[in-house]
């Protein structure tokens, strides 16, 4: 283990919720990763998939069924 | 160095998917690519990635974010 | 603190035996990957295309399930053990196992393989050219069939193995919180034990009856239905082990801990819990199964994103406490200070990359009405070769850079060309999966020798047909390439005899260890009923509705040969034409 | 348990996340009308596919006033109808099925995509707005000839599209002084009136009839040509009914007595 960080094995009262370690850059990379899932996401269902019609729809006699 | 090899070879690695897809999102502002001109940009960022890398770094550790 | 094979030789012998099987068939899969790649790019086709879809079958079966439920078992037979720092109870029980494993596995592998060379002596045409799915009325030999089970029931046995272990443990330690890799053996091999029920009722009371002639007919969407009841947790099940050394290596590796043991038990827990009822959703462009259950399918699998979505904050959170450790610092930039010189740690890293990736198109895949876009066509196994074929495969091989030296006790062969091999696995994947991505947006299908047709064509929008095809070939050599620096380092680190490995096998604790876990998380007995009233809640009504007016076996649904040999040995166009005008 | 709060943000992104792709494919369903394949389309065993009265002859079938339907026989390795027209401006209910093995039914480049297993009927429906020529292949792995599996979907404008059937029914042979009869079918598939022209061209001769045609039924519309006006010797004839034509020769005053054979030829389109 480094030495040059206050984080050591030995530190073994470490708990989450304390203040010693917040995953900030985690935090970081997964809040890019939601922005990427959410353009993706509209990007791959309302550009992609709806834009690529004609669609299967429910017919006359079904509509109103489950949706 | 600012990164360890290892680390330049990962972050250059990186750097080809996002080349290849470049296009594509380009390709949405109007901006046509050929393969040769995507393969050059590629190339010119990931030379950009070598020099800044090879450069020794400043003080501040944070100047290594990407 | 010493090293895996130090403490439990005889354990050790076990897993090496298990790794290596498992690279056996990774190499065979590997190269059929390969064919497969420049065949259907139509860069280079020196087979006939009705061979294509052998080398399909031996690719997806070689790879999907003997090499990675081989390694698995490697893998769990290693967590058990090290965790509850005893050895197996009964190593006759161990090597019944992988004898049975071994034995289905290569009686599968015989009848697919012999695609490739037309009638065997005396037991005639034993040829399973049907795909990993192996639909009916799609026929195989019933070798290939009962090769599937007897792995199957291995599988079992090494489960029993497992859990005979840890009750033995149990025994001595009354009190004690389950370890942290033996809970995670122990909940996929229940949720295993769950999902497996599944495809033994559709081979053993449908599928394998039928194949030997003792029943004349079939219901092929009552054996698809419990295939995919089978076919998506049995996805969970190659990548639990994936998840395990996530959660146990890369923290360790990385020089941090384990950010939070109760959060992981969370996530295995609901693995078990959600893994089995969502099979249907492979079936969503299924006629003769109502929306409404495609929909409660689709509702499951979206909160079957949990635990992954919470997986990716807990191991990343640990390994950028391994990075805050080795003094890194900032928003991103303590991203540099993780070992990427270790080959294990960068392949391991590279493919949660990818799986973060592949996690996007299996939300795509999840969704109902959007199948019709994706369904069948080459986005699927875009998506699975980031899944399988990257998350479970390249953690795989930067795991087996971790776990040889502990089990041989030799030094890793060449570090750097191990992080090269890892690297270049990303690229080649990069260029294969996105194109093959893009191209399934267009409409081009899977499981095809010639995408390529007389009538049409696909328009690729942005790019061509073409740049699409040359990136997957691309991609696919890349591949090619990298498992062969893959078997290169491992067969040197294998005979790497002169060298003394000594570091300790040993898992650092969790930061928030087992003590903050709600008890009710080991309560394995609770969780196995849930999951068992969740599958019957799923699959009750659409099994009943499916067998209902069709029967147990169908109305008169007859064996189909695939690839009869007589199609084989002739020109394949001529015979074709000749077959499509009889039946005409 | 005590979770971090970084991470609880996160569960919350997540919940987020989960509810919404749930959200957008229910409003893909109930707001746009996306419907799934489903069980509506019943089953058929695959020995009743030939004698089953709209899969024994595939194809299209008008059934409102832009509703059509469409069946389809999927088999190893190609569908029936192989070529399948149908109006612009049209619903379209395809009701596909299969004889043998597990087939797909994919219109490239659409959202019209559904898998046919032996056994089951196969019903999606869909709207076809504008005249496109699309392909149709199979996805699903059906064995070694998979890849050769391939049909067309013409989408044509309404002007170019019916479903009317020509078959002709004359002899090959009549005596000098005796009458020939050419009697043409005309069908109308369609389910308004047909109003159109029989136009029989033999010789030198020209004759035409209007014929009305009610929908979805068929009318004969019979030529008598005196065979003297011919005289002898061979007469190439042709019937034409809108884009339809039927030819064949008639062979006046020969010798021999005695009924001719009639030479029966039918044509769709």
């Amino acid at each position: 283990m480094s030495s040059a960080t206050e984080q050591t094995e030995a530190d073994t009262s470490h708990e989450i919720g304390h203040d010693e370690y917040d995953p900030i850059g985690t935090l970081t990379l997964i809040g890019l990763y939601f922005v990427v899932l959410v353009l993706m996401w509209f990007y791959t269902y309302f550009i992609e998939f709806l834009g690529n019609d004609p669609t299967v729809i429910g017919s006359v006699v079904t509509a109103g069924g489950i949706v | 160095m600012r990164v360890s090899k290892a680390g330049l070879m990962v972050l250059l690695a990186f750097v080809v998917p996002l080349t290849v897809e470049l296009r594509t999102v380009l390709a949405w502002f109007n901006v046509e690519l050929t393969v040769l001109e995507s393969v050059l940009v590629g190339l010119a960022v990931i030379a950009a990635i070598v020099v800044w890398a090879t450069r020794p770094p400043k003080d501040e550790p944070s100047a290594a974010s990407q | 603190m010493s090293t895996y094979v130090d403490n439990f030789p005889e354990e050790a012998a076990i897993v090496r035996k298990a790794f290596y099987t498992s690279f056996v068939f990774l190499a065979l899969g590997g190269v059929f990957g390969l064919i497969q790649t420049l065949h259907r790019t139509d860069f280079l086709r020196f087979m006939d295309s009705a061979d294509y879809y052998t080398v399909l079958t031996a690719h997806g079966v070689f790879l999907v399930i003997a090499f990675t439920i081989f390694f698995l078992v490697g893998v769990f037979t290693w967590a058990v053990t090290t965790s509850l720092d005893r050895g197996l109870e009964d190593l006759r029980l161990t090597k019944l196992w992988f004898g049975l494993m071994s034995a289905g596995g290569l009686a599968a592998a015989i009848t697919i393989l012999s695609g490739f060379v037309g009638d065997a002596p005396i037991l005639g045409a034993l040829d399973a050219d049907v795909l990993f799915t192996f639909y009916t009325p799609l026929e195989a030999h019933p070798l290939f069939y009962i090769g599937l089970v007897v792995f199957v029931i291995g599988t079992w046995v090494a489960g029993a193995d497992w859990i005979r272990t840890w009750w033995s443990w149990r025994k001595d330690n009354p009190n004690e919180r389950i370890p942290l890799p033996t809970f995670m053996v122990i909940t996929t091999m229940i949720m295993w034990y769950i999902a497996t029920l599944g495809v033994a009722i559709a081979i053993i009371v449908f599928i394998l009856p039928w194949s030997l002639g003792l029943v004349e007919s079939v219901n092929p969407l009552l054996t698809r239905t419990l295939f995919w009841y089978f076919g998506h947790p049995v996805v969970y099940f190659w990548l639990m082990p994936a998840y395990m050394m996530w959660y146990l290596l890369l923290p360790k590796l990385a020089g941090g801990r384990l950010f939070s043991d109760p959060l992981a038990r969370v996530v295995f827990v609901l693995f078990l819990l959600l893994s089995t009822p969502v099979g249907i959703h492979h079936q969503y462009l299924d006629p003769g199964i109502s929306e409404g259950f495609k929909f409660i399918a689709m509702t499951n699998t979206m909160f079957l994103l949990l635990p992954s979505f919470l997986t990716a904050f807990t191991v990343v959170a640990s390994m950028e406490h391994g990075a805050r450790q080795n003094g890194g610092t900032g928003y991103l930039s303590w991203l540099g200070a993780l070992p990427w010189r270790d080959p294990a740690f960068t392949g391991m890293a590279l493919a949660g990359l990818m799986f973060a990736a592949g996690g996007f198109s299996g939300m795509v895949n999840a969704g109902m009405n959007i199948n019709y876009l994706v369904h069948n066509s080459l986005w699927v196994p875009g998506h699975f070769h980031l899944t399988v074929g990257t998350a479970v495969a390249l953690t795989f091989m930067a795991g087996a850079y971790w776990f040889l030296p502990q089990l041989t006790g030799n030094k890793l062969w060449s570090r750097p060309l191990a992080v090269g091999q890892t690297v270049i696995w990303f690229i080649g994947m990069s260029f294969m999966s996105n194109a093959m991505h893009r191209a399934g947006l267009i409409g081009m299908p899977r499981r095809t020798a010639e995408p390529q047709y007389e009538n049409f064509g696909f328009d690729a929008g942005v790019g061509s047909v073409a740049e699409l095809d040359a990136q997957i070939a691309l991609g696919g050599a890349l591949l090619t390439v990298s498992l062969l620096l893959f078997f290169v380092v491992i067969a040197m680190t294998a005979f790497n005899g002169d060298s003394d490995y000594t570091e300790s096998n040993s898992i650092p604790t969790p930061l928030s260890g087992p003590e903050d876990a709600p008890q009710v998380l080991d309560n394995l007995k609770l969780w196995t009923i849930l999951a068992i009233v969740l599958v019957i809640i799923a699959y009750s009504l659409p099994l009943a509705s499916i067998i209902d007016g069709r029967g147990l076996f169908g109305p008169g649904i007859e064996p189909f040969d695939p690839i009869p040999f007589s199609v084989v040995s002739t020109t394949l166009e001529l015979t074709a034409e000749h077959v499509t005008g009889v039946i005409r | 348990m005590n979770i971090h709060t970084y991470e609880k943000f996160w569960l919350i992104g997540a919940m987020v996340l989960i509810v919404a792709f749930i959200a957008t494919v229910t409003y893909g369903a109930a707001g746009l009308g996306i419907a799934m394949v489903d069980d509506e389309g019943g089953t058929i065993a695959p020995d009743e596919i030939g004698d089953h009265d709209k899969f024994g002859d595939p194809g299209v079938h008008q059934v409102g006033e832009n509703e059509y339907d469409v069946y389809v026989h999927a088999y190893t390795f190609g569908y029936s109808p192989d070529t399948i027209e149908i109006p612009e401006n049209s619903e379209v209910t395809f009701y596909v099925t299969s004889s043998d093995v597990t087939h797909s039914f994919t219109v490239v480049g659409t959202n019209v995509n559904t898998m046919v297993i032996p056994g089951e009927i196969a019903e999606i429906t869909a709207q076809f707005d504008e005249p496109e020529e699309y392909g149709i292949l199979c996805n699903e792995y059906c064995g070694f000839g998979h890849h050769d599996m391939e049909a067309e979907l013409h989408v044509v404008p309404e002007t170019e599209f019916d479903l009317t059937e020509l078959a002709v029914d004359a002899p090959d042979e009549v005596d000098t002084d005796d009458q020939a009869q050419v009697t043409a079918s005309v069908t109308n598939g369609m389910l308004e009136d047909l109003d159109t022209t029989v136009t029989l061209e033999i010789g030198n001769e020209t004759v035409e009839e209007d014929v009305t045609v009610a929908g979805d039924s068929s009318e004969d519309v019979t030529f008598a040509v005196d065979a003297s006006t011919l005289g002898d010797g061979d007469h190439d004839w042709t019937v034409t009914v809108d884009d339809y034509t039927e030819s064949d020769q008639l062979t006046v005053g020969t010798d021999d007595d005695g009924d001719s054979d009639d030479g029966d030829t039918t044509e769709e389109e």
